[in-house]
């Protein structure tokens, strides 16, 4: 396992999220929407930084499944925040140059009539940097 | 110029004199001076007629006097009291500082006295005589021709202006019409310097503070002094020091006398009356009376006999010292 | 970081019952904290008269710290309710006389507070360095 | 000035390593009043006695300063070799250089420099002490013991038979607690009425015991053997010595529906009640709040067929004062409120329950006789899950649960889990944990039988959701093991509810002066050496008041709690802490600040009769401390203008002299 | 009673309904909405991480007009309402962040968290008062069965938006019962539809809408109420079976100024 320090601290940094007071319960997972799309689900993605274990996640489309929707937030007994986590993974890999996970172009496959700005404001702000 | 005169106090105590009810008279003595009066024990009719005083500058507290004089006399002693003296009067009652049985206390109306340094300011010095005529001080100076005309309103002493009470708490007779408490501005000056920067504080007491010469006549005078041997005079004590050792003492002989009066202290302004450097010590005093009053609820010392000080007493809800700091940001 | 470091000699006054052990506790769970802080031990807070703590300003103290039992938890019943009302009054006069305030605190620390109370010296020395050394109460007097 | 001898302790390492204690040692002999100064490996060790022993006779020594652990620890052992040596023990001090020291600065130079201060100022004070005796205190030959649960009763038993009298007080109608509600109890499945129940009515019926139920302590004053206390009887409405427990009146009572609080309101009762069939005493009690009777005046049913007229519907709350020697605080624990949990459904769906509630429903004289059926249709659950640690084991500054382990679940979700599969073999049990731990005794071995022999499944995670839905509860979860979420429809969700202290813990804490931790749980006087007494002389822990306990270890608790009692109320006098405030009656003016200030109304004024210097006599009036009753907090000696009140051991001069050594 | 409103991009397109219903109801029980003036948009989603300020900026601004009318702020849409209070959160606590934020802003002065922020139900419920609300019903909806739907925007954070219980909420129930009309009160209501994910990966949402719906129905529920416009976008698009409308639309109809609006 690589241990990319400078990634982990990073990411530490943007989060504000302490991956040592995680307690492995897995509740963060058990309560996340969004499990069944993810290859690397809530509770490995606070384990994985905390190992500085970071480029799997970098890389994996998890990133872009989680709805922050918070649950894991509120339900973590430890006060971890992983949702927070993968925010600040998500940002990392998307501020890299060309790494936009969404563009202008993929909007007219998307839009229906009824499709509320809402959701592409929301989106373009997740998927873009 | 006070309501009542000199020759009505010595009528009254001659007669109480006179009829037995007291034994000895505590009044204002003839001093050097027309405006320099002394504490007096008077025990006859002839020694009232020739030494007492009463004029502007009776401002004296005899609640004080009391502790040590009425061990000293057989039967009962005569004080009269001012409005300010009578809750100096009820405080010693309260810490049982004397025997309620051996005074008799006369209440008398008062029109504020008159400072001597304000005086000066106007007359000069060498003052030879003071007249009271109407609401003028007639001042006769060694170096002036003509005597020097003062309103009485305009000498009249800090404490007096800021009087907070005409009315007697205490009394046996009461001479002259009853007072009211009144509302008085005597936390202004508290308060504006709270307003201040702590530095424009710090070199507001460092200039007044820096005039002591730990004379003690603030303590000495002061009617909640009356401890039987200060802690400063105490070579067991581990704070003894009759004169300051370096530059820190005055500060601490302040701050902790003021300290050992805060809840005791009725706000009688002697401090001040008698300091001969003019630093005015009754700040210090005020502001702890303000702190308590605004912190634990309005409490007058010596109102009432028997009454408990904010500092011998809690609640379980009071404010954290922290808080103190917060709650004036707050109010500002 | 300067060279000529300051360090700011700081006194804590401990209640026996609460604080003291929680300083002991501090210590049994290796929680650092300056070692400018120097505790004396007392019975209780209300055993810390206005006199010491002046005292201590005097002979050169840079902070002085009184820790409590938390209102309510008194060994004694009501001695903090005392050092509370003391402490308010003391601190507020020194505040009234332009002495730094943060120079002055108090605080409630129980026996089972460890972390606390290194957290709480860890601050006050902090706050007391940043004022740095302790001028006012030595030189009221002195004019400049 | 004394002629001091100073011992620095090396604590092993402990101190020594990051304090050079030589140097120590080497700077404090130059000290004011230093005569003799040394270091040694470990002080406390007899060897280390024996040569503090050895200085002060060859050395003469006055008085002795350790530099050394915390006083909290090791000051009685030295005063006792001081005493041994034949010094007064109150003629040494001692400077933490390991707490306050070396254990919480790492860099060897500030350590020892801060050591070499600690000292001096220990020498300072040491200077200044004088020799104090203490005064001698009668004690009260009875206990009293707060709660009437296991802990309680255990406790009251074993000092009874040691032949003192006990109180108990309980504030429900009955004795019995918590163990009382449950069904087995692990980890050998005895069923706990079984066991509970004889220990009830040997308390009934042992002499030495009296049972003040349905009542609370509202007052305490006093100290050690000499507690003042006031009880407050709570009216029933039932004379308790003509009742006779035949429950008559239970059955007429036309107020039926009021929930049951022993079966934690799964059924009803009425407002005249006895908790359950062993209740101690057997006594009905009426519910103010639920009896017409009582609220309107109207009814009168239970007077009416009462046999023994043992109703009284005019009874008042009762205060009884009595003095105690010693107090043993044994009030309990309860569930945490599920209502911050509701991600759980517990305020959602009856079918999610906490554990408590859980054994009510398997209890033979629970709500459905023991029969494990779903509270919501009375249908048999054919899937269960368990969830562990509700609320248990959250970070400290969260809004919801507690920092703590609490201990008990692991084993009975292992024992509930267990005995489901064993009487509904059909029924497949889930139990989603973090950790099981089961460190005890044949516990581990229980937790593996469940596993192993019963085919309860436990699964690593954690339940994130349940959704009731038709008459199914969706529990979603997550299984770290498998890396799976899991969906599971089940029929009865068992939330294993974090345990708190009881509410009644904190105001009681606070009329003992006893001291507690963050969480409510009493602060023993020692974690490791004392953890039965609490810091204030006098008082007692049983049970889990203290911390989270299961049955054997409250029972083993309260026997080390009353063996403490029955140390204490064996003794005839209880020497006191010499520590006392005094009057210097020279200077006192008389002014009653200290007496406004005394928790203990230990001071008192008389008029004395004085020389004065001009050979005249003056009476005054002078304050006057009664050292038995002082406790030596120091508060009036602050209150005091003259500084005529001083305290012993604490004295001004030694404190200041303590600021001085600091401050140099 | 006057309050400073943020409609957000939604509210002026396809989510017209819940901006008029809302505007209507409001003035029905006295309180006058005044639109923020050149607001931007929130940004959707509220961006966690400690170094994002420039996204932020916008809800910053418009926290900072409303302070500056001496107004709460009041929001509809549940995503609006949680940026918006999520960055006043920022900048009351996390020092750092408002020191930025402050010196982009330099030009319009500081802004340290001051503004009260409600959603258009905590206006109800605090400012109003669910039984003034309940006196000025003029159609009760009675024997109505309706579901209120959250998800997670409202209530989550909770430590940051103390809007009610995240995890028992009330709210919108109580809402539901001052209209006249029967609360169904489902275990599902405060989990996600699936937000945005419906760009990414649409079975994803579909699954969560329907088992919020399929849960809500199996309590009984006729109807659905919500605070989101894409929650509703989800729900409906989805499949749902039974009716999904703002709850701004129901308040305008127990109101009796529904009419109104479409005349």
């Amino acid at each position: 396992m690589h241990n990319n320090k400078y990634l982990q601290e990073e990411i530490i940094r943007i989060s504000g999220v302490n991956p040592s007071k995680c307690m492995r319960c897995g509740k963060c997972s058990a309560t996340c929407p969004a499990y069944d799309e993810m290859e690397y689900h809530p509770h490995q993605f606070v384990n994985m930084v905390e190992c500085g274990d970071i480029e799997p996640l970098l890389n994996s489309k998890s990133l872009y499944k989680c709805l922050s929707c918070f649950a894991c937030i509120d339900r973590c007994p430890r006060g971890v925040e992983p949702a927070k986590v993968v925010e600040a993974v998500r940002l990392t890999a998307i501020r890299k140059q060309g790494a936009n996970h969404m563009t202008a172009d993929d909007i007219p496959a998307i839009i229906e009539e009824d499709t509320p700005q809402q959701l592409l404001v929301s989106a373009f702000r997740k998927y873009t940097k | 110029m006070q309501k009542i005169t000199r020759e009505q106090l010595i009528q009254k105590a001659s007669e109480l004199l006179e009829n037995g009810t007291v034994s000895a008279v505590l009044g204002w003595g003839i001093g050097e001076f027309d405006y320099d009066v002394t504490p007096t024990v008077f025990s006859t009719v002839e020694e009232l007629r020739n030494g007492f005083v009463f004029n502007d500058f009776c401002g004296a507290n005899f609640s004080k006097y009391l502790v040590k004089k009425t061990d000293k006399i057989e039967g009962k002693i005569l004080v009269f009291l001012k409005p300010c003296d009578t809750y100096s009067f009820n405080q010693l009652l309260t810490e049982h500082r004397f025997d309620r049985e051996k005074v008799y206390a006369v209440g008398i109306p008062c029109e504020g006295m008159a400072d001597i340094a304000k005086v000066k300011a106007i007359s000069g010095d060498g003052i030879a005589a003071i007249g009271s005529n109407g609401d003028k001080l007639t001042v006769t100076t060694l170096y002036a021709d003509e005597p020097v005309v003062i309103a009485a309103n305009d000498v009249l002493a800090e404490r007096c202006i800021n009087c907070k009470s005409k009315k007697h708490v205490a009394y046996d007779e009461l001479m002259g019409e009853e007072g009211e408490v009144i509302e008085s501005n005597r936390f202004d000056e508290v308060a504006r310097l709270e307003a201040m920067t702590a530095d424009e504080r710090f070199a507001f007491w460092q200039n007044e503070l820096s005039r002591c010469i730990r004379c003690n006549a603030c303590r000495d005078a002061c009617p909640a002094c009356t401890c039987e041997k200060c802690v400063f005079d105490n070579p067991n004590s581990g704070v003894e020091n009759k004169s300051p050792a370096n530059e820190f003492e005055e500060k601490l002989f302040h701050i902790i006398r003021a300290y050992h009066v805060a809840g005791r202290c009725t706000d009688c302004g002697e401090c001040s009356r008698v300091c001969p450097q003019n630093i005015p010590l009754h700040l210090l005093n005020r502001k702890f009376i303000k702190d308590m009053n605004d912190f634990y609820g309005e409490y007058q010392a010596g109102a009432e006999v028997g009454s408990r000080a904010p500092l011998v007493d809690y609640t379980t809800e009071d404010l954290e010292p922290g808080e103190v700091f917060d709650r004036r940001e707050n109010n500002a | 970081m300067q060279v000529n470091e300051y360090k700011p000699l700081i006194v804590a006054f401990c209640c026996n019952w609460c604080s003291y052990a929680g300083a002991d506790l501090a210590g049994n769970n290796r929680l650092a904290y300056p070692a400018d802080v120097k505790i004396i031990r007392v019975p209780c807070s209300c055993r810390v008269n206005p006199m010491f703590i002046l005292r201590a300003f005097q002979r050169g103290a840079d902070g002085v710290i009184i820790c409590g039992c938390h209102p309510g938890d008194c060994h004694y019943t009501s001695g903090n309710y005392f050092t509370r009302r003391r402490m308010a009054a003391l601190f507020s006069m020194l505040d009234f006389l332009g002495i730094e305030k943060e120079r002055t605190r108090v605080e409630w620390v129980s026996a089972a507070e460890g972390a606390k109370f290194a957290a709480t010296m860890n601050d006050f020395v902090a706050t007391v360095t940043a004022l740095g050394e302790n001028k006012r109460l030595e030189d009221l007097r002195c004019k400049k | 000035m004394q002629r001091v001898g100073v011992f620095v302790c090396w604590c092993g390492s402990n101190i020594a390593g990051t304090v050079d204690v030589e140097a120590v040692s080497e700077a404090l002999k130059s000290e004011p009043g230093v005569v003799f100064s040394t270091n040694y490996q470990y002080m406390c060790s007899q060897a280390g006695q024996d040569m503090i022993k050895q200085a002060v006779k060859e050395h003469n020594l006055t008085g002795i300063v350790v530099c050394s652990c915390s006083p909290r620890m090791h000051e009685a052992t030295f005063r006792k070799t001081a005493a041994a040596a034949g010094l007064n023990p109150y003629m040494v001090e001692i400077a933490n250089i390991r707490e306050q020291c070396s254990w919480v600065h790492k860099d060897m130079l500030t350590g020892t420099e801060k050591a070499i201060i600690l000292g001096k100022a220990a020498i300072a004070k040491v200077n200044l002490n004088a020799p104090l005796i203490p005064g001698e205190s009668p004690v009260t030959k009875r206990a009293l013991v707060i709660g009437g649960g296991i802990a309680g009763i255990q406790t009251a038993l074993d000092i009874a038979d040691a032949g003192f009298p006990v109180d108990i007080v309980e504030k429900k109608p009955t004795i019995g607690g918590k163990m009382a509600q449950l069904d087995k109890t692990f980890p050998t499945l005895d069923c706990a009425a079984c066991i509970l129940t004889p220990k009830m009515v040997d308390v009934a019926q042992n002499e030495k015991i009296r049972i003040f139920s349905y009542s609370e302590v509202t007052e305490v004053s006093g100290f050690v053997g000499n507690f003042e206390v006031t009880i407050k009887k709570n009216a029933r409405y039932v004379k308790e010595d003509i009742c006779t427990g035949c429950g008559a009146c239970v059955e007429k009572c036309p107020m039926k529906r009021i929930p049951n609080e022993f079966n934690l309101g799964m059924d009803n009762r009425p407002a005249i009640y006895i908790p359950f069939a062993q209740a101690v005493p057997k006594v009905a009690t009426i519910d103010p709040n639920a009896c017409n009777m009582l609220k309107n005046g109207k009814c009168g049913v239970c007077s009416k067929v009462c046999a023994a007229g043992a109703i009284d519907y005019t009874q008042k709350d009762e205060y009884i004062n009595e003095k105690y020697g010693a107090i043993v605080v044994a009030t309990g624990f309860n569930p945490i409120s599920m209502d911050k949990f509701d991600e759980f459904a517990y305020n959602q769906s009856k079918d999610v329950i906490t554990s408590l509630e859980f054994e009510r429903l398997t209890n033979a004289a629970g709500p459905s006789a023991g029969k494990l059926l779903r509270p919501s249709d009375g249908k048999h659950p054919h899937t269960i899950v368990f969830v562990q640690c509700v609320g248990s084991r959250c970070e400290s500054c969260a809004e919801k649960g507690k920092e703590y382990c609490s201990k008990i679940c692991c084993m009975y979700t292992a024992k509930h889990a267990m005995l489901t599969r064993d009487k509904y073999p059909d029924t497949e049990v889930y139990v989603f944990y973090i950790d099981v731990r089961t460190p005890g005794k044949n516990f581990d071995e229980f937790y593996r039988r469940a596993v192993e022999e019963y085919g309860v499944k436990y699964i690593k995670g954690m339940v994130g959701k349940v959704v009731p839905e038709g008459d199914k509860l969706k529990v979603q979860a997550s299984d770290l093991i498998a890396n799976k979420q899991l969906h599971i429809d089940a029929d009865l969700v068992v939330l294993a509810a974090a345990i708190e202290p009881d509410k009644s813990a904190r105001p009681l804490a606070t009329m003992l002066t006893a001291s507690m931790d963050t969480n409510d749980f009493f602060t023993e006087a020692h974690p490791k050496l004392r953890p039965v007494e609490s810091p204030t002389a006098g008082v007692f822990l049983s049970g889990a008041c203290q911390g989270p306990k299961d049955i054997p270890e409250t029972v083993s608790q309260a026997g080390a709690a009353a063996s403490k009692v029955i140390g204490l109320l064996a003794k005839d006098k209880l020497t006191g802490n010499p520590c006392v405030a005094n009057s210097n009656e020279l200077m006192c003016n008389g002014c009653s600040s200290c007496a406004n200030v005394c928790p203990y109304g230990a001071i008192t004024y008389e008029d004395k009769e004085f020389r004065m210097p001009d050979r005249t006599t003056k009476i005054r009036r002078v304050a006057s401390v009664n050292p038995a009753v002082c406790q030596g907090c120091g508060a009036c000696t602050v209150a005091c203008p003259s500084g005529a009140m001083d305290l012993k051991g604490f004295a001004n001069l030694q404190i200041m002299a303590e600021v001085d050594a600091i401050c140099k | 009673m006057k309050v400073s409103y943020f409609p957000g991009c939604t509210l002026k397109n396809k989510a017209k309904d819940l901006d008029m219903y809302a505007y209507k109801s409001a003035e029905a029980l006295g309180v006058t909405l005044e639109e923020i003036e050149n607001w931007q948009c929130c940004g959707g989603v509220f961006t966690t991480a400690n170094d994002e300020v420039a996204t932020k900026l916008s809800s910053v601004r418009a926290l900072k007009y409303a302070g500056e009318k001496e107004q709460p702020l009041v929001t509809v849409c549940s995503a609006c309402h949680n940026v918006i209070k999520q960055t006043n959160y920022a900048m009351q606590t996390n020092s750092q962040f408002a020191d930025k934020v402050n010196r982009y802003m330099a030009a319009d002065g500081t802004y340290n968290g001051e503004t009260q922020v409600y959603h258009y139900l905590e206006m109800l419920r605090d400012l109003v008062g669910f039984d003034t609300l309940k006196e000025k019903v003029v159609n009760t909806l009675k024997g109505k069965k309706i579901a209120a739907y959250y998800g997670c925007l409202l209530l989550r954070p909770n430590s940051v938006m103390r809007m009610d219980d995240p995890e028992n909420p009330t709210i919108m129930e109580d809402f539901i019962r001052a209209l006249g009309a029967d609360a169904v009160v489902y275990a599902k209501r405060n989990e996600c539809c699936g937000g945005y994910i419906s760009v990414e990966s649409p079975e994803s949402a579909k699954r969560n809408s329907n088992a919020i719906i399929e849960n809500a129905k199996a309590a009984g529920a006729e109807m659905i109420i919500t605070a989101c416009p894409l929650c509703k976008y989800n729900l409906v698009k989805n499949g749902a079976d039974i009716p999904v409308v703002y709850f701004t639309e129901l308040l305008a109809e127990a109101l009796g100024v529904k009419e109104d609006t479409n005349a």
